[in-house]
Formats: C-alpha cells, structure tokens, sequence
C-alpha cells in the first residue's frame, strides 16, 4: 500500500506555521516565572519573524494546502497590516493593567492567535477555513475585549461581543452552508463555477446564502446595520486591544470580502453591487452621525470606524482591480491615523481620571505637545484633509468609485467627510483652544475608565513606549500624504494579484 | 525658482519652530519678505507678449493616480501670487510688533498658509490645485480657534471657526469629487491625468460639464463668500485674529474667484455660458445684500466682511460676463481689493486698540490728534469705494463696460452697488476719524498718532494703492494676453486681435476709417 | 511752448502746491502754506493765458490740439489714455477757474488765518483746482470722470472741513453720495458711448457720432439723458439739488469757490463739451432746456424766502446755473459760457461778502438779526452791493450783458424757445427782487448789536462758540468757530480779492457788448462751428431791445425790493400771511428733501434693517443651523437605537438580514 | 423523503435559537440558543453534503463543532468572570455602554 502524501507548500504557510509556534512559545513563557517578562519580547519577535517570511513570499501567488489557501499580494499586505497593528498593540500595552490582570504570557499569546486567524483569513479562498479563519480570528478577541477584569465594562464589552459575535457567525456558517448546497462545493472557485452553472438568479439556497454570508462579513467590517456591537465593544475593551481590533479585524474581514465578492461572486457583480453600495452608504452616514457628540474618544472612534468601513466597502462595490487597490492603500493608511489616536488615548487614560473623555485631552496642545501633535495629526488625516494619507486615501476611493460609474457613493463619502469635520474638529479644538481642565475635582467622564480601576501614572504621557508609537504612526500617515508612491505600488500589487 | 516661490515660507516656518521666542516674529517676517522678492523677480522676467505658462515645473507625483506636480506662471495668477506675498509680509510684520503668545506656532501657521495659498495659485494640476485649496484652511483654523477671541453672547472662536471649516470644505470636498469625475470621464479609458491643460484638450461631454460646473462653483461662491453662502463669514471674522484677518480677507476670498478663472472656464465652458445668468444673478445679490448690510453694520469687522462680500459679487460679475474686459477688470479687481482690504482691517486693528472697542458708534474724532493715520485711512476708503481715479475704479470700469456689453440690464443693477459702498465706506470713515468722540475719555485715550511700526506696515501698502492708481496699465498690460486667451476659449468667439480691430462691442457698429476730431470739417469737404 | 504744454503745466501746478502743504503739514509755517497755494494757483492762471495766446497764434480751424503722457489703462480693446484736449472752450474755462480761484484763495489766506487747519483748507483747496483743471482739460471720458469725480471728493473734504460739526459732516456726506450717483450716470453714458463708437476719446466719438446716430434715435438720447445726470447732479439742478444748500456747512470761501463760481458749473461746461451729442438729440436737450428753467423758477422763489444769508445766495446760484443750463441747451453756447464767467465774478464776490459780514456776526447767518452793516462795514457793503447789481442785472453790469444775451438768443430761435425768454425773464424779476432783499436787510438800518460792537470797538464781536444749526458745543480744536475770523476791513488781501471781482462784476461784461465787441462769442466760435444752431444769431437790434426789457425788469425789481423791505417794514409780514401756501411752499424748499428722503432714502435703510435683523437671521443662519440641527437629530436617532441592550443588537442583525436576503430575492426573481 | 425535510428542519432549529435569543435574558440560556443556530449550520451542512454527494459538507460539520466548543467555553469563561464580581447574570442589566 502506498502513501501518497499531500503536497504541501512550506513555504506559503510558513508565516502560519512561524503564528503558531509563536503562541505556543509566549504561552510556554508564562509558566516559567523567570520568562514571564519577556511575553512581550517573545511576541514582538515573532510577529517580526512572520512579517519576515511574508515578506519573502511577496509576488507569490499560488494555492496552498489543496486551494484551501491562496498566498497572493493581497493576503500578503492585509496580513502585514494585521502584523504591524498586532506589534503596536504589544509595545502600547506595556503596563497596560489588563495585560497584569489576565497574565501578560497568556494575553499576548491571545493576541498571537488572533493575528494568525487574521493571516489565515486574509488567504482563506474556502468556506472552511474562511469560518475557521474568523473564529480564530474572534474568539481570543472575545477574550481579549474582558481582559482588564475589574473593569464592569470589559467584561460587559466581552459578552456582548461574544453574544452578537456569535449570532453573526452563526447566521455566516448557516449562509455557507446554503452556498454549499446550492453549489456543491466549499471552495471559491467551486462556488463560482457552481453558480455559474445552474446560475443564480433561479436559486433561493444561493441567494439566501450570499445575502447571509454577506451579513457576517459586514458584521466584522462593522458595517451598518450590523455596526451595533462596534461602538460598546470599542469602549469597553482595553484601549490598545481596541486600536488592535479597529484596524486588524477590519483588514483582514475586507480581504475576505474581496476574495469572496469580487473573485467567487465576481460574475455576479449586477446582484450584489447594489446592495453592498446601500449598506456603504448607510454606514456612511450612521457612522457620521452617530460620533457626533460623542465624549468617549473611544467611542467616537468606534462610530467613526463604522463611518471608514463605509468608505472603504466602496472599494469592494466596485469590484475592480483600482478598487481592490484603493481599499489596500485605504486600510494602511487607516491602520497608521488609527494607531496615533489610539496610543495618545491611551496615555491620556492612564495620566489623567478623565479615562477616554474628550475633557482628558482637553489643553494638550499646550501641556503635552508630543501628544497633542499625534493625535491632532490622526484627526485631521482621518478627516482626509490634504498633506495626510487619509486624503490620498479618499482620494484613491473616490477615483475608484467614479471609474465604476459609482459616482453617487463619491458625493456620499464627500458628505460623510464633511460630517465628520464636526467630532473630529472637536477633538482638535480640546487640544488646541481650551484651557487644560485640571485633574482634582474632574469625575470621570465613564465608569469604564474608572481611576479605582486603574492607577493612574502622572508620567505615562512621556513614556516612550507610548509616546513613540503615536509620534511614529503620526509621521508615517503624514509622510505617506506627501510621498504617497510607495504605498499607491504596494497596493496596487495588492490589487493586481487578485486580478491576475 | 518657482519651486523656491512656493516652498521658501514653509522652510522659513519649520525652522522657525525652534527659534528663541522673540526671534521667531522677525525670522517670519524675514520669511515673507524673501517670498516677496522672488516673486517680484518673476514678476520681472515675466514675458508679458506670451499667454501661455511660464516656467513651469511639472513632475510626476503620484503615478498611479495620474497626479502631477506642476505648477506655473501665466497672466492670471502672476499679480495674485505677488498679492499673497505682499500682503503676507504686512501681516506677518504687523503680527511681529505685537506680543503673540505661543509665537513659534503662530508664525508657523502663517507662514504654512502662505505656502497653501500660493500652491493654490501656482498649481496647474487640477487635483494638485484641490489640494492646496483644502489645504489653505487648515492653518487658518488653528490661528482663528486658538488665537481668536470669543465672543460673549456669541459662538465662542472654536464653534466659529469650526463653523467655518465645515462650511467652506462642503465646497471643496464635491469639488475634489467634481475634479476627478473630470478627469476621469474626459479621458474616458485613456491616459488619466489632471494636468488643466491637457483636460482642456481633452473636453468634456455637456452633461457631464453640467453637474460638474456646479461642484467647481459651489467650492468657489463658498470661499468668497457668495450670496447665501456667506453665513459662516460673520461669526468668523468677528473671532478672527486681526492679523490673521488681514491676509484671510486679503488674498482667500480671491481664491475662489481665481478658481472660476483657472478651472471653470477653460474645463466647463458650455456650462459657463449656460448658467451665465444664475452665477450673474447670485453675483449681483452679493453686490447688493453685501452692500446693504455693509451700511447697516456697526461692527468695524463685519462692515469690511459685507463689503468684501459685494466686492466679490463685482469680480464673479466680471468673470461671468464671459468678455475679455470684463475678466481683465476681475483680475486687477482681485488686486486691488486684496490691496485695500488688508490695509482697512490694518486700521480697524489700530483704531480698536486706541477706542477699545469695534463699534462705530462709539468712536470718532480720531483725526484730531492722528492726521497721518486719517489721511492714510482716507485714501484706503476712497479706493475701497471705487473713487474714479484709483485702480480700484478701473477694475470696476472694466468689468462693468464687459458686464455692460455682455448683459446690459445685469450692469444697471450692478452699479447701483456702486453709490452703496460710496455710502458705506465713507460712513466708516467718518465714524472713525470725523465728529465728536462718543465718549469724552475715549476723546483722550484714543486719538493717537500712528505709530512708526504700523506705519511701516501700512504706508506701503498704501503706496502700492497710489502706485496702481496712476498705472493700473501695469496689470492689465500683463493679464490680458492670458485672459483673452481663456475667455475666447469659452466663447469660441473672436480673438481678442480681432476684438482689437473693431475695439467695440458684441453690437459695436463700426464706422470707417478713424476721422480726428474736425468740428468744421463736418460741414466741410 | 505749444498750448498743450501750458495746459499740462495748468494741470501740475495746484497738484504740486497741494501736495507740498499736504505733506508739509508739520514743518511749513502757515503763511508759508497759503502763499504757497495762493502762488500756485496764480500761476496757474499764467500759464492759462500762456496757452490762450498759444491758441490765438493760431488760426480758428485749428485751434484744438490733443496730448497724453502715458497709456492708462488699454485691454479687451478699451484704450485709455492719460489725455487732455485743449480748445478754445477749455481753456476758457481754465481762466476763469484759475483766475477766480486765485482771488478766493487770496482771500482765504486772510479769512481762514489762525484756523487750525490752516494747512489742510489749501492742500484740499489746491487739489480741487487740480481737479477742476483736470475735469476741464480730460481728453477723453474716462478721464473726464475722474476729475468728476476728483471734484466731488473735493468739495465733500471741504464742506465737511470743520469735520466735528455733525451738520458738516452730514452735509459732506449727502454731496458725495449726491455727486456719486452723477458719475454712475455719466459712467454709465461712457459704456453706451463705447458700445456704440468703440471708443472714449472726444475726437474719434465727436466725429464718429454724427455718421452713427440717426437724430433723436433712442440710443444717442439715452447717452444724453445719462450726460444730463451727472450734469444735473453735479450743477445742483432738480431734482438732484438738496446737497447744495447744505453745502453751505463749509467755511464761506469754500461756498464761494466750489459752490458759486466753478464747480457747480461744471454741468453747464458738459453739456457745452457735448454739444455735439445733444444736437442729435433734440429732445434731450430741450428736457435739459426744461429742467433749467423750472429750476431758475422754483430757485429764485426759495430765495425770496430763505432768512439764512448763505443758503439765500447758494439758491439764486442755482437759479443762475438755470439760466446757463437753458443757454447751453437750446444752443446759445458762448452766451451760456459768458454768463458762467460774468456768474464766477459777481458769485464769488456777494459769497466773500457774506463771509466778511458773517465772520463780523460770529457765525450767525440769520438775516433777521442783521441790520446796519452799512456803517459798520463800508468795504464790505460797497462790495455787496457791486454783486448785487450784477446778479440783479442792473443796466451796465456784467450779468446785464450774459443774462440777456440769452433769452435773447432763446427768442430769435423762435417758436415754443420764447417761453424761456418769457419767464426767463420772470426770473430776473424775482432775482432782483430777493438779490436786494438781502442787501437792504443787512446793510442798511440800525446797527445790530455786533455792527454797533464794530463800531463802536473796531473789534469783532465774540459769540460763545455753539453750532446755531444744532446748538450743540464747538469744537475749537479743530479750528470752528476759530479764535479771531477776518473782515474784509481787517484784512488787506480779502480787500484786493473782493476789490478786484467787484470790478469785474461791474464792468466784466464789457468785453461781450452786442453790436460792439463779441469777444467771448468770436473766441469761442471754433468750437461750435458746424453747429446748425450757432446760425441763429440774434440781430444787434433784437440784442439791445432785449436788454432793454432786462433793464426795465430789473429795475422794477429793485423798487419793489426797496418798497418792501426800505418804504413799508410791514408789507413782507402782510404778503406771507396774505400767501400763507406759497409761503409755507417756499419756506419749505417746495418739499424736495421731503420727498426725496421718503422715496430713497427710507426706504433703503428699511431694506437695510429688513436684511439685518431678518434676513440674516432668519435665512442665512437657518440654513446653517438648519443642516446642523437635521444632522444632530439623526445623531440622536442614532444613539437612541444603540440602547446598549444586547438583544436589540442581535434583533437588528437580523432585521438587516432579513432585508438584505429580502432583496436578493426580489431583485433576482 | 427528500432533502427539503432536513432544510425546513434545520431552519426551524436555526429560527429557535434566534428567537430564543431575542427573548431571554439569561446568559446562560442566550449561549445554548447559539448552540442551537450552529447545529442548525451543522445540520444543513451534512445533509446537504449528502445531497450533492461529496464529504466537504461532513467535513465542515465537525470543524464547525470544534469551534462551538470553543465559543461555549469561552463564554461560560466570561460568565464565571461576571459572577465573580457579583454582577447579575442578566444581560438586559448589562448596559452600561451604550449612546
């Protein structure tokens, strides 16, 4: 009897393979009280390894593991921007109390698996590692979100989280399974041709199917309707883990929906482009509409994050090579304004009693230029003011948008942007144009940053591992408004290779 | 060169960050002046036969999305970018003799806003051009929030000024969009680019031009601000920073107007000559609203806003007349405008720190013991007020003849503003310096002479008024090839040569050879 | 040196003598400034004749002569150059402005000693001969307006010269917005020109015209009425006259200069300009013929009225710019040209008077509390009474020979043109009557306290300085009423000036005595020839019976005055109560600035408060605050729905499912 | 009997636990009404592999139910945690986030 055994390229799923063993080694390093310091160290280096090998697979496209993976450009950066949010997060969270509560070996292990179904997605092109990828990619997340256990609102972010979580992905597998049935296969390609031989149009299972999967995604994308859980969970959740879930979970759950609308749907681009367009515009202006006002710089980001879901899930209406790019180039520069603002909160929560409240950054400007400098920078770029990535972003957006005679979502994301002025501005104008609140006697803004649940550290707005961070992403999304080039060729690779 | 025009004040204001506190207001000044004299010196190499574009830089910027960085000089934007300079340097010295706090930040954003503003004369890139224009609020927003002044019973300078970002960015966030639907459907599928020039080669279709024109003048009427679209002009001016004001009200307004001149018209031209009669229409609105509302304010501030608001109206009505005179007279209107209005909210600086107070009711006699600064002031009224004589009344000579020519009941209308800003400028005036002081302790306090530092910001300014009055030849003789250029590229209709020929209007009849004047010879041979 | 260069010469002079005192206001001592100014303008006046000569060098046909510096303003194919004309009708009027002017300046510089704006009186006296100059000398209209309008700026600075004085400074503002609406029309004339000739420049329109226009075609009318608007306003003809009287504010040398013998002439010296326009337009000219006459009428009765010296005087200004008016209108041009000169003697010199007995007065211009100023005052009121028989036309004066001249002229044209001639000569009635209503008023009778205090001291009579048209406290400081005011009596150059111009207003005359000499009408001649109607010449014989009706009018005038006001003290208070209407009619200035307030200015300042307290509030804010209210309202719509139940959540999650299958399903089938 | 009975089935499961999460409050209750939908998945998975006749389906099925599992642990985790500090078990009662 002979054995004939898989063919399996090393190679591509060495990035996966490099995740995995990373989780078992930072766990292993929380048992041994002598290693229990270096959780962090061990994390970072090896997402720098994973990134390494990522990086020496860019230009690959090929099928891994019998076509359950494909390793292309676009996995490749989604996953390098999951990577590179994935050790920001480590360096923010350097006496984060959340890491002291949950056991800083086992939160960063978390983490590690949470980027690992991050990676697996991004190359998922079947429908089971596409769930199994996104469970993966959730459930340390759920966990993550209710780390800083003495905090009533992590725990309550982490159920909720859970909950609704949960509902999406059951209606997502219930939606596959459709699929599956209408087409008789779980691979995206087996879909395609499934579809494309009995058609769509004549089949409910499939059309139910599509319409369920799509849910799924727009949950993770956070897309309204289906956004509800983002703002809680956003302002629940340890802040760096929020500015770890804002951008990463958004990349990779895009890459997929790229994979799977623009490749496996492609054909079908006259059913689903409208609706998806809908949805894009709704979130637009929910989004936009609902950070107005906002005292929780968390939540705010959190209603803002579903608003730049709605821009960038234009890239994936227009289902075409600029698009794909478009978003690419959208996500990096998202992951750079979203970071600075996210590092600042967090120095702010921890110096200050006023948590995330807006009250927190009140006279920055004037106190802690070094902070005030980022975060000013982050909001004015997510404006998509010009001299910043996020205009070159919406830029590439709206040149996408009108290619694909989608004009009327252009006019929608110039509308959102205007709305957005109005709490992004304001931010800008605490820092700048108010006196400095002075801390005694300034309750806290909410009972999720409660100071008895954490210490409070006068000094951390000058901590390099927080202040770095935010000036670093500052510059990048300040550099890469100016000098645009190199991103615009990363992702227009990005964009080409799911093309090709 | 003309890379170091643009770049010369941002270079000057990052280094002026790390600069001792006192030195940071004259290395700033330094600055400008700099800018100034390289623009002078364009100024003076400027081949003034030729209608094109003059050393031009032009280089790939971003690729992939067909943006280029090119920029150039041409008879439109030649005296708005000496403006800027000019102005810039009066505002950024007039800022330095006064203790700001936070100075370093305060000359930066100056001097990153003359960087926008000149980038956005310069740019000769469509999306480059959107760019700068957005860019150009920015500083302004942090010098009017946070060195403004809020006002009680009113939005404090944050809420104004945010009011004023939102409002002015609607305009240019549909005129991004606008710019590149443009591009993109004018090269429908070919080569993408956003250079002007090559989308003016390309044309659009008429349907597209239609809702695009829009977009382009809602940016536009916004920023000047146009009738209607002006709501968020008061409340900001009253917030504003005086020095800040004087380059804000200055040169920003004309942005706008430029913009009709540079985009709207060679990239829309069916659709300009299709809504010639509503853009004319909202001119002439902001020409009369602008100027009623100009003689019934009190607030020194608002009285120079309303009045820029109907100056504007005059300009768009030149552009809009679709004639080369009318154009003409639009351009050097810019100027002039830009020339006087600085200098009255120079004053209204000065006259608010002797009377404390800008209300007009409550000042006056000033003269009495400052006749240098009420002569100064005088000559600034009379040209604001379009006396025959000064620059400012053949600007308006020009674009009412072109307006006159084009839609003579439109010109009717439009004049009677005219005798208004007679009326609204003197009015100012005469508050200020003539009749008793309202109170009797202001009598003391207030009048005092000009000081030497306000006078060095203000006589040349001034002179520059005079200068222009006696050969306002100087711009026109500059623009004009350019503007004929554009506006025969719009009507399609006679090159200005022709124009020349028989110099009369669209119904000019055109008697025979020129006769010289011979009274008895009529009856004669 | 060629005429035109006089004539640029002409046009520096005042420029420079006004920009010197101008800029030297701190270092030249104040004589030094009017001497300046004086000396300026003097010569001025030479180099005014220097071109006159010039011109007479030459013969008739040729004598017009164009010259510019430098190129304006020339774009789009409008040319502007920065030229001036020179021909016997402007140089005309440079004599009589430089030479009129340089006697007023002479008496400033006695009147106005120890104003404290002794240096800004000449600067801004200067620049307005400048002006004056450059409206009489402009080559083309452009330039035209500009010296219009040069003028008008003046005459606001000066009449609101005692700038504390809110009725100064309310009058200043009410010419210049008066003025300002004059340019528009002209301006708006300039545009019609060009449309229609392609041009701005005298020569080319003045030939072109002719072969363009048909007569009396709508267009070339048009042009004309918009020409008579600015004429009108500047000229202070109905309706466009308010600002006038009130210009009295300025100090008396000022009202003599500006507002009697030059500027306000300058809408008869337009009309003059354009004859060539207005005789394509006969309807226009006979409407501007028209509004002259009723202005004579309805001037010359307010001032039988008024009790206020100058404004009294400022009326029958404009009554006589009526009858200059009518002359340049139905084509009595040199005779309309003569009266405007034989106007700026005898004008000016019952203003310098007025001036001399107002400064006696202490600033107080009510005639009813003058009397006697005969004895006190005898330079003075000899130099009244020279005026008064020239305005009054006595037989011999200047104003008998311009008068007449041209009613005669409008009775040999013939048919309706013998209405001006008949009540032209109506008006001279009422000029004589109120011209010596004035003076026997003043001169004669017992002295008032201030004559007696003259008398008997040799000292001016010092009031406590209050504004009598509000009452309200004088500002010394800035200059009014001034420590010490100057009488002719006092003050050896207001001597020469007035000495000189009584003169002339008794004797200017000679140089145009019909039959005898036509000077003025053979100099100017040129300038009109071709003109169909400078054919129409009165016979010598017509001339002199005209004069000889004139004569008798203004006699009986005279008498009348004298039976008044001298013979019966009562007789006025009978008539007023006797015409209680009329009176109320006249004493009220027939209502105009009544009217003109409700019809304009009303209801501008509605408008003004309509578009402030509503409009903006109402429709530009709400626009604002409208968008921003939806926006915040779905806002909370938002947050509502986020009510932080979990089971809402998944409730929508699938609500949104549900729709989005829906849709497939629907779409697809 | 044809494939249509395990579909209506597995809908009629799946429409159960949604219900039943609309409608309880306990978190307990919430997290076996999950369950119920992934069966559902699960069960509309394996029959519909027997239809089209490849063992993807089946395959898929015991995939999904690993990764239940994992949901449930993680969820009871949670619950514990909330216990723990002595808040009420009740989710309507967690909503201190929201706005």
């Amino acid at each position: 009897m002979n054995f004939h055994e898989p063919v399996i390229d090393y190679g591509g799923i060495s990035a996966v393979i490099a995740l995995t063993v990373g989780i078992c080694v930072v766990l292993l390093s929380a048992v041994f009280k002598p290693l229990r310091r270096t959780a962090p160290a061990l994390t970072l280096l090896d997402l720098a390894v994973a990134a390494g090998l990522l990086i020496w697979q860019w230009g690959e496209s090929k099928d891994l593991i019998t076509g359950a993976l494909r390793l292309d450009d676009l996995a490749i950066s989604i996953s390098l921007i999951a990577i590179l949010t994935a050790a920001f997060c480590v360096v923010v969270s350097t006496r984060e109390p959340a890491t002291e509560e949950a056991g800083s070996g086992e939160y960063h292990a978390l983490l590690l698996g949470s980027v690992l179904g991050m990676v697996l997605l991004a190359q998922a092109q079947n429908l089971v590692t596409f769930f199994v990828a996104i469970e993966t990619l959730s459930i340390p997340l759920y966990i993550l979100c209710a780390t800083n256990l003495r905090r009533e609102g992590s725990l309550e972010s982490g159920l909720k989280y859970l909950i609704v979580g949960s509902v999406g992905s059951a209606t997502l597998l219930y939606g596959m399974a459709f699929l599956y049935g209408g087409t008789g296969s779980t691979g995206f390609e087996g879909i395609a041709i499934g579809i494309a031989h009995n058609g769509v149009l004549g089949d409910p299972l499939i059309l139910i199917g599509i319409a369920m999967c799509a849910v799924g995604l727009a949950f993770k994308t956070s897309i309204a309707p289906f956004h509800q859980w983002t703002p809680d969970v956003y302002q629940g959740a340890p802040t760096p883990i929020t500015g770890f879930m804002a951008v990463a979970t958004k990349a990779a759950a895009f890459a997929v929906f790229l994979r799977f609308f623009d490749v496996a749907l492609g054909p079908q681009v006259e059913e689903w482009q409208p609706a998806l367009a809908v949805l894009a515009a709704v979130s637009i202006v929910v989004g936009n509409v609902g950070a107005l006002g906002q005292d929780s710089l968390k939540r705010m980001l959190g209603y803002s994050g579903v608003a730049q879901a709605g821009y960038m899930l234009g890239g994936v209406v227009v289902a075409s090579e600029a698009g794909v790019s478009s978003l690419v180039f959208y996500l990096a520069g998202y992951a750079f304004m979203n970071l600075a603002a996210f590092a600042v909160v967090v120095a702010r929560e921890r110096e200050t009693p006023f948590g995330d409240s807006i009250r927190g950054v009140q006279g920055l400007g004037a106190e802690r230029p070094l902070l005030a400098w980022p975060l000013t920078i982050s909001m004015l770029a997510l404006a998509g003011l010009p001299a910043t990535v996020g205009f070159i972003g919406k830029l590439y957006l709206i040149e996408a948008l009108v290619e694909g005679d989608y004009t009327w979502l252009a006019v929608f994301i110039a509308i959102g942007t205007m709305i957005s002025l109005g709490y992004y501005l304001r931010a800008v104008a605490a820092m700048w144009m108010r006196p400095e609140t002075e801390a005694v006697g300034g309750t806290p803004a909410i009972a999720g940053a409660a100071p008895e649940a954490d210490p409070i550290d006068p000094e951390a707005g000058r901590r390099w591992y927080l202040v770095g961070p935010a000036l670093l992403a500052a510059a990048a999304s300040v550099f890469f408004g100016i000098v645009p080039q190199p991103l615009v060729e990363f992702a227009a690779h990005a964009g080409a290779s799911l093309f090709s | 060169m003309i890379n170091s025009l643009l770049w010369t004040p941002l270079a000057f204001g990052i280094v002026g960050l790390f600069l001792p506190k006192r030195a940071t207001g004259w290395w700033a000044v330094l600055g400008t002046v700099v800018t100034l004299a390289i623009a002078i010196s364009m100024v003076a190499g400027f081949d003034s036969g030729n209608s094109g574009l003059q050393n031009t830089v032009d280089v790939a910027w971003i690729s992939g999305l067909g943006v280029d960085y090119s920029l150039g000089i041409d008879g439109l934007n030649l005296f708005l970018v000496v403006l800027t300079a000019l102005l810039w340097v009066g505002g950024t010295a007039f800022a330095a003799f006064r203790p700001q706090e936070r100075p370093q930040l305060f000359f930066f954003l100056m001097l990153v806003a003359e960087t926008a503003t000149l980038g956005a004369f310069l740019a000769q890139d469509l999306l480059l051009f959107v760019l700068f224009f957005d860019l150009m609020l920015v500083p302004f927003y942090f010098l009017f929030g946070s060195w403004g002044s809020d006002r009680e019973g009113g939005p404090s300078a944050a809420a104004a000024t945010l009011k004023m970002m939102i409002f002015t960015l609607i305009g240019s966030l549909l005129m991004l969009v606008g710019a590149i639907a443009a591009a993109i459907l004018s090269a429908d599928g070919g080569h993408l680019t956003f250079s002007i020039a090559a989308l003016q080669q390309q044309g659009l279709d008429v349907g597209s031009q239609r809702w695009i024109f829009w977009f382009f003048a809602a940016a536009f009427l916004v920023k000047m601000p146009a009738f209607l679209l002006h709501g968020w002009m008061p409340d900001a001016y009253r917030a504003a920073p005086l020095p800040v004001l004087v380059v804000f009200s200055g040169v920003l307004a004309k942005v706008g107007a430029y913009g009709f001149l540079r985009v709207v018209l060679p990239l829309f031209p069916d659709a300009a000559i299709e809504f010639q009669e509503v853009i004319l229409v909202i001119a002439l609105a902001s020409i009369l609203y602008g100027s009623v509302m100009a003689f019934t304010q009190t607030n020194v501030r608002l009285i120079a806003g309303y009045s820029s608001v109907a100056q504007l109206g005059f300009v768009t009505a030149g552009i809009f007349a679709l004639r080369a005179d009318g154009a003409d007279g639009a351009i050097l209107q810019m100027v002039n405008h830009g020339l006087v209005v600085a200098p009255i909210f120079v004053i209204v600086a000065i006259l608010v720190e002797r009377t404390g107070t800008e209300d007009i009711r409550q000042m006056g006699g000033l003269a009495l013991r400052a006749p240098v600064l009420a002569a100064l002031f005088l000559i600034v009224a009379l040209a604001t007020l379009a006396m025959p004589g000064s620059a400012n009344f053949i600007g308006e000579f020009y674009i009412l003849n072109g307006l006159f020519q084009a839609k003579i009941v439109f010109a009717f209308i439009a004049i009677s503003g005219v005798a208004m800003s007679a009326y609204y400028a003197l009015r100012l005036y005469q508050h200020a310096m003539h009749n008793r002081p309202a109170s009797q302790q202001g009598n003391g306090v207030a009048s005092r002479e000009i000081g030497w530092r306000d006078g060095i910001v203000l006589a040349p300014l001034v002179l520059c008024i005079l200068g222009l009055a006696l050969y306002p030849q100087l711009i026109l003789h500059r623009t004009a090839p350019t503007v004929d250029q554009t506006v025969a590229g719009v009507t399609g209709g006679p090159a200005p040569e022709a124009q020349l020929a028989s110099n009369s209007g669209p119904t000019g009849r055109n008697v025979g050879p020129e006769s010289t004047y011979r009274p008895v010879g009529r009856g004669g041979p | 040196m060629t005429a035109t260069a006089w004539a640029w010469l002409v046009l520096l002079l005042p420029l420079l003598g006004s920009i010197v005192i101008g800029l030297g206001f701190r270092v030249l001592p104040a004589k030094v400034a009017g001497v300046v100014g004086t000396v300026a303008i003097g010569l001025a006046f030479a180099c005014g004749v220097g071109a006159l000569l010039c011109l007479l060098g030459e013969d008739p046909e040729a004598r017009h002569h164009a010259s510019s510096l430098w190129t304006y303003a020339s774009a789009a194919g409008l040319d502007v150059k920065l030229g001036i004309f020179v021909d016997p009708l402007s140089v005309f009027m440079v004599l009589v402005v430089t030479g009129v002017s340089t006697l007023i300046h002479l008496y400033s510089y006695g009147y106005m000693q120890s104003d404290q704006g002794y240096h800004r009186f000449f600067s801004y006296l200067n620049f307005f001969v400048f002006s004056m100059l450059l409206l009489v000398l402009a080559g083309n209209f452009v330039l035209l307006i500009v010296g219009w309008a040069f003028v008008g700026f003046a005459s606001y600075a000066l009449i609101s010269f005692w700038y504390r004085r809110t009725t100064a400074t309310r009058a200043g503002m009410k010419a210049f917005v008066i003025n300002v609406v004059g340019d528009i029309g002209l301006t708006l004339a300039a545009f019609l020109i060009f449309r229609e000739l392609g041009s701005f420049d005298y020569g080319e329109v003045f030939a072109k015209a002719p072969t363009v226009f048909h007569t009396n075609e709508w267009t070339i009318t048009a042009i004309c009425l918009l020409l008579l608007v600015g004429a009108f306003a500047k000229s202070a003809q109905l309706p466009f006259h308010t600002w006038l009287p009130d210009a009295m504010e300025g100090p008396t040398p000022v009202s003599s200069l500006i507002h009697a013998a030059t500027m306000v002439t300058a809408g008869v010296y337009l009309i003059a300009r354009t004859h060539v326009l207005f005789e394509l337009a006969p309807t226009a000219a006979d409407i501007s013929a028209f509004v002259g006459l009723a202005t004579l009428l309805v001037a010359g009765t307010i001032a039988l009225v008024m009790t206020d010296l100058k404004r009294a005087i400022a009326y029958s200004t404009m009554s006589q710019i009526g009858y200059m008016v009518v002359g340049v209108s139905i084509g009595a041009y040199s005779a309309g040209m003569f009266h405007l000169m034989t106007h700026a003697f005898f004008k000016a010199l019952l203003f310098m008077a007025a001036g001399s007995i107002i400064a006696a007065m202490a600033n107080e211009q009510n005639i009813d509390k003058m009397s006697g100023f005969g004895k006190a005052m005898r330079f003075t009121s000899i130099a009244m009474v020279c005026g008064g028989l020239a305005l009054a036309a006595f037989p011999g004066t200047s104003g008998f020979f311009s008068k007449d001249e041209i009613l005669a002229y409008a009775d040999a044209r013939g048919g309706m043109y013998v209405i001006f001639t008949v009540l032209g000569y109506l008006g001279a009635f009422l000029t004589a009557v109120y011209t010596f209503r004035l003076i026997f008023r003043v001169l004669p009778g017992r002295p008032c306290p201030e004559a007696q205090e003259l008398i008997d001291t040799g000292h001016v009579h010092h009031a406590h300085p209050f504004n009598p048209a509000t009452g309200e406290e004088e500002d010394t400081d800035v200059g009014f009423p001034g420590s010490e005011h100057h009488i002719a009596e006092g003050s050896p150059p207001m001597k020469i000036a007035m000495g000189v111009l009584a003169f002339l207003a008794l004797f200017g005359g000679l140089i145009q005595v019909p039959g005898l000499d036509d000077a003025v009408t053979k100099f100017l001649d040129p300038v009109f020839a071709g003109s169909p109607l400078i054919a129409i010449e009165p016979s010598t014989l017509a001339d002199w019976e005209g004069l000889g009706v004139g004569a008798a009018i203004s006699v009986v005038g005279i008498a009348v005055a004298w039976w008044l006001y001298i013979a019966q003290p009562t007789a006025p208070a009978i008539l007023q109560r006797r015409l209680k209407p009329l009176y109320t009619l006249f004493a009220n200035k027939w209502y105009f600035d009544e009217a003109i307030s409700l019809l304009i200015v009303r209801p501008a300042l509605a408008v003004g408060r309509f578009a402030n307290r509503v409009f903006e509030r109402v429709v530009v804010d709400g626009l604002v605050s409208g968008t921003e209210g939806t926006v915040r309202g779905a806002g909370g719509v938002v947050r509502a729905v986020q009510n932080g139940f979990v089971r809402s959540y998944a409730l929508l999650l699938i609500a949104g499912f549900a729709g989005l299958a829906l849709y497939f399903l629907l779409s697809s089938s | 009997m044809n494939v249509e009975w395990y579909i209506v089935l597995s809908a009629l499961l799946f429409a159960t636990g949604a219900i039943g999460i609309l409608v309880r409050r306990s978190p307990m209750v919430i997290l076996l009404c999950l369950e119920l939908m992934l069966n559902a998945g699960n069960l509309a998975l394996v029959a519909f592999s027997r239809m089209v006749g490849n063992g993807q389906g089946q395959v898929f099925a015991i995939v999904v139910m690993v990764i239940a599992a994992c949901e449930v642990v993680v969820g009871l985790g949670l619950i514990v945690a909330i216990f723990r500090r002595r808040l009420p078990l009740n989710v309507d009662d967690l909503r201190e986030l929201r706005g």
